[in-house]
């Protein structure tokens, strides 16, 4: 349903000479109805804009290439006019800080009627029912009461449902969601991603899920695929991605997403680091090289190819190997 | 350094260097009283070479008066935002270490001096105490120090419940240090912002004040030549418009200016 | 309803110690300033010799003590009696009173002028932020920022009233006033449209800059990004999501400016000849009729307190978080 | 004998015209050479019993001693042995460095105002510092705006060490840090920890990373302790309902965990420390709570061997 082709990004320099910074370097997704896609990286791995392009929220100045077709119909390179048919509509979007994404001096009803009566033509009364409709369909008790209450009467977990609720106002078929559980506490977390998996299940919408947390992703998602340095360097089902990842990112980001197990190995044990940082997007070779265990000359050469890997696929020479 | 001043800044900090340099060489420019009858009464602007600006209804010239109105306009704005920015930084700082009563009492203090109309306070100053430079600084600096307390207080309450504050006195710094070295330089800071707008206001009060006859009889002053030209306002216009234009000028490059260096200070918090 | 009248006696509280202090400013201003009400009263008789004077002194009880002075000056501004006034020859509460509604009128249309233009071209060019129209309306408020405002009230007068006689020279309504309701309600305005105006545009440039700050940091937060990914209309994000957030610092420098209005009638109303508080002070600074402005410096602090109470209620109704007794505690 | 003890620890805050209850009656010991990991969620009263063992903020009641001498003296400033050995890691790196002091200056600063430098090392003083952190020492002359969040997080560290502290408490110090980052912070800790037997108070609301590293576990909720033990203790076999919540709510790698059909999950959210329920705190939330919780205050007792809980029903 959603399809992403060789997807690239690049945002604009300071001045004009400076060639600006590459932030996506072509990747491809593909995303279907009551399916969840999490998409995972470390801060500056693209995720993040890989997103907005998806919203259609990037700044002017950011520069797109490659296509994204929703239902077969290109999306990326729309005006203003037509965007705002897609945003809301067709694609609902929950942002990481629940408290941010909502205004501070409007009720969190007005907030979620005007996008029922933007996109659907209802008359004031009758979004007021259907908005408190969508609160009891994300979980909020007493939804008349809690739609006239202002974002800052309600708890951070509250606060994302009501987005949710607004995200789901226009009855979109994708979900776009950006860390959506970061900001929240851990009990609330586990309510907001059941939430999450309930709509996938219950309503069949899409989710995407962008997200730091392998943990998270692992749990929620049907595919996951990994971002480093604007590429995807692995696509995978979540049990074999933590039980037998393929690219060696993916094993050291799972062992530094720590498992919630004990430190097997003894008191103040070390636990596996992964040294260096992240190398710029768009070189002639494998991003990951420098930080590698396993690189060989071959990775330093040249960009590895994606290969299929279990029930995925993996963009490394060495797939699957482990260092001794 | 040049790369954060903006063309506006570049303008203001120009004009304002030359009207500096009209204040300190006002005697030498224009020579003698100015409030000395030199010439024909009215005679327009650009007519005699040695009024450039022509005469006044008593035959006073006019670009002398001008010169030497730079001197009490300059010399009032910026003793009066001096004054007013220092008690502003006292009472800012005084108010935000101790807290407590001394804070609340300040604050009320401070409040009062927002709630009540301070051009009328001024007014009433100048009245009371008589109308010489001194006082008709003192008038304005009392008028307009309470922006600045608030600011500095508001500004260490904040710098107050920072981390690296909490990790200097982890480092063993004690209290004045703190209030010393970590706090008060980085509140401080955002009152450059507030300099451009003090100075201006200054200067913009003191015209007001010279306007309606309160300020030293004896001294000429761009408000007073306003005053005076308004008698004739009607056939000579250039007597209101020139003074006032003059006083317009001085701000708008002091307001320049004083952005210019807000606009820096962002700029170096940002980073 | 409960949380208006809260909010009200909370404000007229903090009102009381505010008060006190401006009392305690005028009266010591008073002291220094030398000669009481004998020498104001002598003066106007015209004399009188020195045992005359301490012997009505006596009478009048301003013989006494720092302490009984003081306290008979508070017990006389209880009572709203702020004395007589020698320029006015009437009481200086009288003499104030008439003076008040043409003030207060002016006050108000300037600062609906002031704010409500501010406002709009500030979000105006926040919203073209960069571009010429935004370069023109910060320089143009700049400018109009750095005009004293006699000034700029002289120059109307010769290009509106004068040369193009478009509006009268100046006073609060014509000599020959039209008969009908209506028609006076238009000639007063007709005479205040250039004070307005000229009041005004001195304070607007504040209005311009605050807006244009405050939208542009709206316009950046999260939530406009998030009313943009719900596809809502752009005139919509604008007024609800960017210019509602935006105004409330606008409305807290309303607060904040009504003191300098009141500053600035007084050189407004003395070019336009409006009899006003402000053309009031000015006489009474002119001939040194100290009770007169002691009186009117307290009745402007009470304007101005009045205004600061109108602006809250506005405030508390514009931004929900204020007036709730119990903010959510972050993370402890 | 702990180094660090705070005993029934009470601590309010004025707020908006409220009261905050951010510690209840808490306690707390750590010893040299331990990791006791404090998690609990946001407004539990974590953050401010970190303080008050950091000697930055004191109890309204209750007491804090550092060896054998009182921490915070009432009205008295802390003094400044005590202080130097008690040293504190931030959660934000960045905020935690005076913007207009060096790195290098900042991390000498504690050397300097302890009289622990003479004239002219101290550089060489700083480097070594540094480079003990793994640190290059040519970012000394940097301001902290040009340093990654790591690399302050480290320097951070430098300047705790610097002291030769005891103990150190670390409030949520990899939070802010990507997760690759993450581990290189942690293992420097741990390190600190078996090298210079120094003891770390480990303030986390991530219970994986609290998991892998403590050795004891204390949690928190409302301004309470309502479970503490040894680490794998508490994880394995909790005792307190809302333990088990939150080991339950931390998603964990693959089997399928949203299909655990098994699994606690808590409604609602910690009520607002403004106003506590009655009886026991975590009832209104609690899925076991029984008519005596919604009355009796329960009080922490030992349930087993290595572990305390405050739950009338944990046995």
């Amino acid at each position: 349903m959603l399809k992403v082709r060789d997807l690239a990004i690049r945002f604009a320099g300071r001045s004009a000479s400076e060639a600006g910074t590459l932030a996506v370097d072509g990747i491809d997704l593909d995303l279907d109805r009551a399916q969840v896609l999490a998409l995972i990286g470390e801060s500056g791995s693209g995720k993040s804009a890989t997103m907005l392009a998806l919203a259609g929220l990037l700044p002017k100045s950011a520069k797109t290439t490659g296509s994204v077709l929703l239902d077969d119909r290109s999306i990326l390179h729309l005006d203003e006019r037509e965007k705002s048919t897609v945003r809301g509509r067709r694609i609902g979007m929950i942002f990481q800080d629940p408290g941010g994404s909502l205004n501070p001096v409007l009720t969190v009803g007005d907030q979620i009627d005007e996008v029922v009566r933007t996109h659907r033509r209802l008359d004031r009364r009758a979004a007021r029912a259907e908005t408190v409709s969508l609160l009891s369909r994300v979980g909020i008790g007493d939804p008349a009461a809690r739609a006239r209450a202002y974002p800052h009467q309600l708890s951070g977990g509250l606060k994302q449902r009501v987005a949710i609720a607004a995200a789901l106002a226009a009855q979109p078929t994708v979900i776009l969601a950006d860390e959506p559980t970061t900001a929240l506490d851990a009990t609330v977390q586990a309510q907001i991603l059941d939430l999450l998996v309930n709509l996938v299940q219950v309503e069949h919408v899409a989710l995407l899920l962008v997200t730091h947390d392998l943990a998270v992703a692992a749990a929620v998602a049907d595919r996951i695929a990994v971002m480093y340095a604007g590429k995807i360097v692995e696509r995978r089902g979540p049990e074999q991605l933590v039980t037998d990842p393929g690219h060696p990112y993916s094993r050291a980001l799972g062992q530094a997403a720590l498992p919630f197990v004990a430190a097997g190995d003894g008191r103040h044990a070390a636990l596996p680091e992964l040294p260096g940082r992240m190398a710029e997007a768009g070189g002639t070779a494998c991003a990951f090289a420098p930080r590698c265990p396993l690189a060989i000359d071959r990775c330093r050469a040249q960009v590895p190819p994606v290969v299929p890997f279990g029930d995925g696929e993996a963009a490394c020479f060495r797939a699957g190997e482990t260092a001794q | 350094m040049m790369r954060h001043w903006s063309i506006g800044g570049v303008i203001g900090a120009a004009v304002l260097a030359v009207l500096v340099l009209v204040a300190i060489a006002a005697p030498w420019l224009a020579p003698g009283d100015p409030l000395d009858i030199v010439g024909r009464p009215l005679l327009p602007p650009f007519t005699d070479p040695r009024f450039p600006l022509g005469t006044d209804q008593l035959g006073r010239n006019v670009f002398a008066g001008l010169v030497h109105g730079t001197r009490v306009s300059l010399l009032v704005g910026l003793a009066a935002a001096a004054a007013a920015i220092g008690v502003g930084i006292l009472v800012g700082t005084v108010a935000g270490f101790l807290g407590g009563w001394t804070d609340e009492g300040l604050m009320r203090v401070t409040e009062a001096f927002q709630t009540i109309p301070t051009f009328l306070l001024a007014l009433a100053m100048v009245s009371a105490l008589g109308a010489s430079t001194v006082n008709v600084v003192l008038a304005i600096a009392i008028s307009s120090w309470p922006a600045t307390a608030r600011l500095v207080r508001a500004e260490i309450l904040s710098l107050k419940s920072r981390d690296y504050v909490d990790a200097a006195r982890l480092a063993g710094m004690s209290r004045l240090g703190i209030a010393f070295r970590e706090v008060l330089p980085g509140a401080v800071q955002p009152v450059l912002a507030l300099i451009g707008i003090t100075v201006g206001v200054a200067i913009l009060v003191e015209s007001s004040l010279a306007f309606l006859g309160l300020s030293d009889p004896n001294q000429v002053s761009w408000g007073g030549m306003v005053a005076n030209g308004r008698a004739v306002l009607r056939t000579a216009p250039y007597l209101v418009a020139i003074p006032g234009a003059a006083v317009a000028v001085a701000v708008l490059s002091v307001s320049l200016v004083g952005d210019a260096m807000g606009r820096r200070l962002l700029v170096s918090r940002e980073r | 309803m409960g949380r208006t009248w809260t909010l009200i006696r909370r404000r007229l509280l903090q009102a009381i110690p505010v008060i006190l202090i401006v009392s305690i400013g005028i009266f010591g201003l008073l002291e220094l300033a030398g000669g009481d009400a004998v020498d104001a009263y002598l003066a106007v008789t015209g004399g009188g010799d020195p045992a005359f004077a301490e012997r009505l002194r006596q009478q009048w009880g301003l013989d006494a003590g720092l302490w009984v002075r003081f306290l008979a000056y508070v017990e006389s501004l209880v009572t709203l009696d702020f004395g007589w006034s020698v320029v006015m020859s009437k009481p200086v509460s009288v003499a104030i009173l008439e003076r008040l509604p043409n003030t207060a009128l002016m006050m108000g249309a300037a600062i609906a002028f002031s704010a409500c233009l501010g406002t709009l071209l500030g979000g105006i060019a926040a919203l073209r932020k960069g571009t010429a129209a935004d370069a023109g309306i910060t320089v143009g408020a700049l400018v109009l920022n750095a005009m004293p405002s006699f000034w700029i009230g002289l120059i109307a007068i010769v290009v509106f009233a004068v040369k193009l006689a478009w509006f009268p020279l100046g006073g609060i309504a014509s000599f020959d006033r039209p008969d009908l309701a209506i028609g006076r309600v238009l000639d007063v305005a007709w005479h205040l449209v250039l004070p307005v105006t000229v009041l005004g545009l001195a304070y607007m440039a504040l209005y311009v800059r605050l807006m244009r700050s405050a939208m542009i940091e709206t316009a950046a937060s999260d939530w406009v990004r998030a009313a943009r990914a719900r596809g809502l209309p752009r005139l919509r994000i604008v007024r609800r999501h960017m210019a509602r957030p935006a105004l409330l610092p606008v409305v807290t420098m309303l607060g904040l400016q009504a003191g300098n209005l009141l500053g600035g009638s007084v050189v407004v109303e003395t070019v336009f000849a409006i009899p006003g508080l402000g053309s009031l002070a000015y006489d009474a600074v002119s001939q040194r009729d100290l009770p007169l402005i002691a009186g009117i410096l307290l009745v402007g602090t009470l304007m101005v307190i009045v205004v600061n109470l109108l602006v809250d209620i506005t405030y508390a109704r514009l931004d929900p978080r204020v007036t709730d007794d119990r903010v959510r505690a972050g993370g402890a | 004998m702990s180094v660090l003890a705070i005993e029934d620890a009470h601590r309010q805050f004025a707020s908006g015209g409220g009261i905050v209850t951010a510690l209840d009656g808490v306690s707390l010991a750590l010893d040299r050479g331990e990791i006791v990991g404090l998690v609990g969620e946001s407004g539990c009263g974590k953050s401010t019993l970190a303080r008050i063992a950091a000697g930055l903020d004191r109890p309204d009641d209750g007491k804090a001693t550092f060896g054998s001498r009182p921490m915070a003296p009432a009205g008295r400033q802390i003094d400044a042995d005590t202080r130097r050995r008690v040293q504190l890691v931030f959660q934000d790196p960045l905020a935690s460095f005076n913007p207009r002091r060096t790195v290098g200056r900042s991390i000498a600063l504690p050397l300097r105002l302890n009289r622990m430098l003479s004239g002219g090392q101290e550089r060489s003083v700083v480097a070594e510092l540094m480079d003990q952190v793994g640190l290059d020492p040519a970012l000394m002359d940097r301001k902290p705006h040009q340093l990654s969040g790591g690399q302050l997080q480290r320097a951070a560290i430098a300047r705790a060490l610097g002291l030769n502290p005891d103990v150190l408490i670390c409030d949520e110090p990899v939070a802010s840090l990507d997760v690759s980052v993450r581990a290189q912070i942690l293992n420097l800790l741990l390190a600190l920890c078996r090298d210079r037997n120094i003891g770390i108070l480990f303030v986390s609301h991530d219970l994986g990373v609290v998991r892998r590293i403590a050795d004891r576990v204390v949690v928190m909720y409302l301004g309470r302790v309502v479970e503490q033990g040894s680490n794998e203790a508490v994880w394995s076999a909790p005792r307190h309902p809302y333990t088990r919540a939150l080991a339950a709510s931390v998603p964990t790698g693959a089997a399928s965990w949203r299909l655990d059909q098994g699994r606690v999950r808590l409604a609602g959210e910690p009520p607002s420390p403004f106003d506590v329920p009655t009886g026991c705190r975590f009832h209104p939330r609690c899925p076991i709570a029984i008519d005596r919780c919604r009355q009796d205050d329960p009080v922490l007792r030992p349930i087993s061997q290595d572990i305390d809980a405050a739950c009338h029903l944990a046995e």
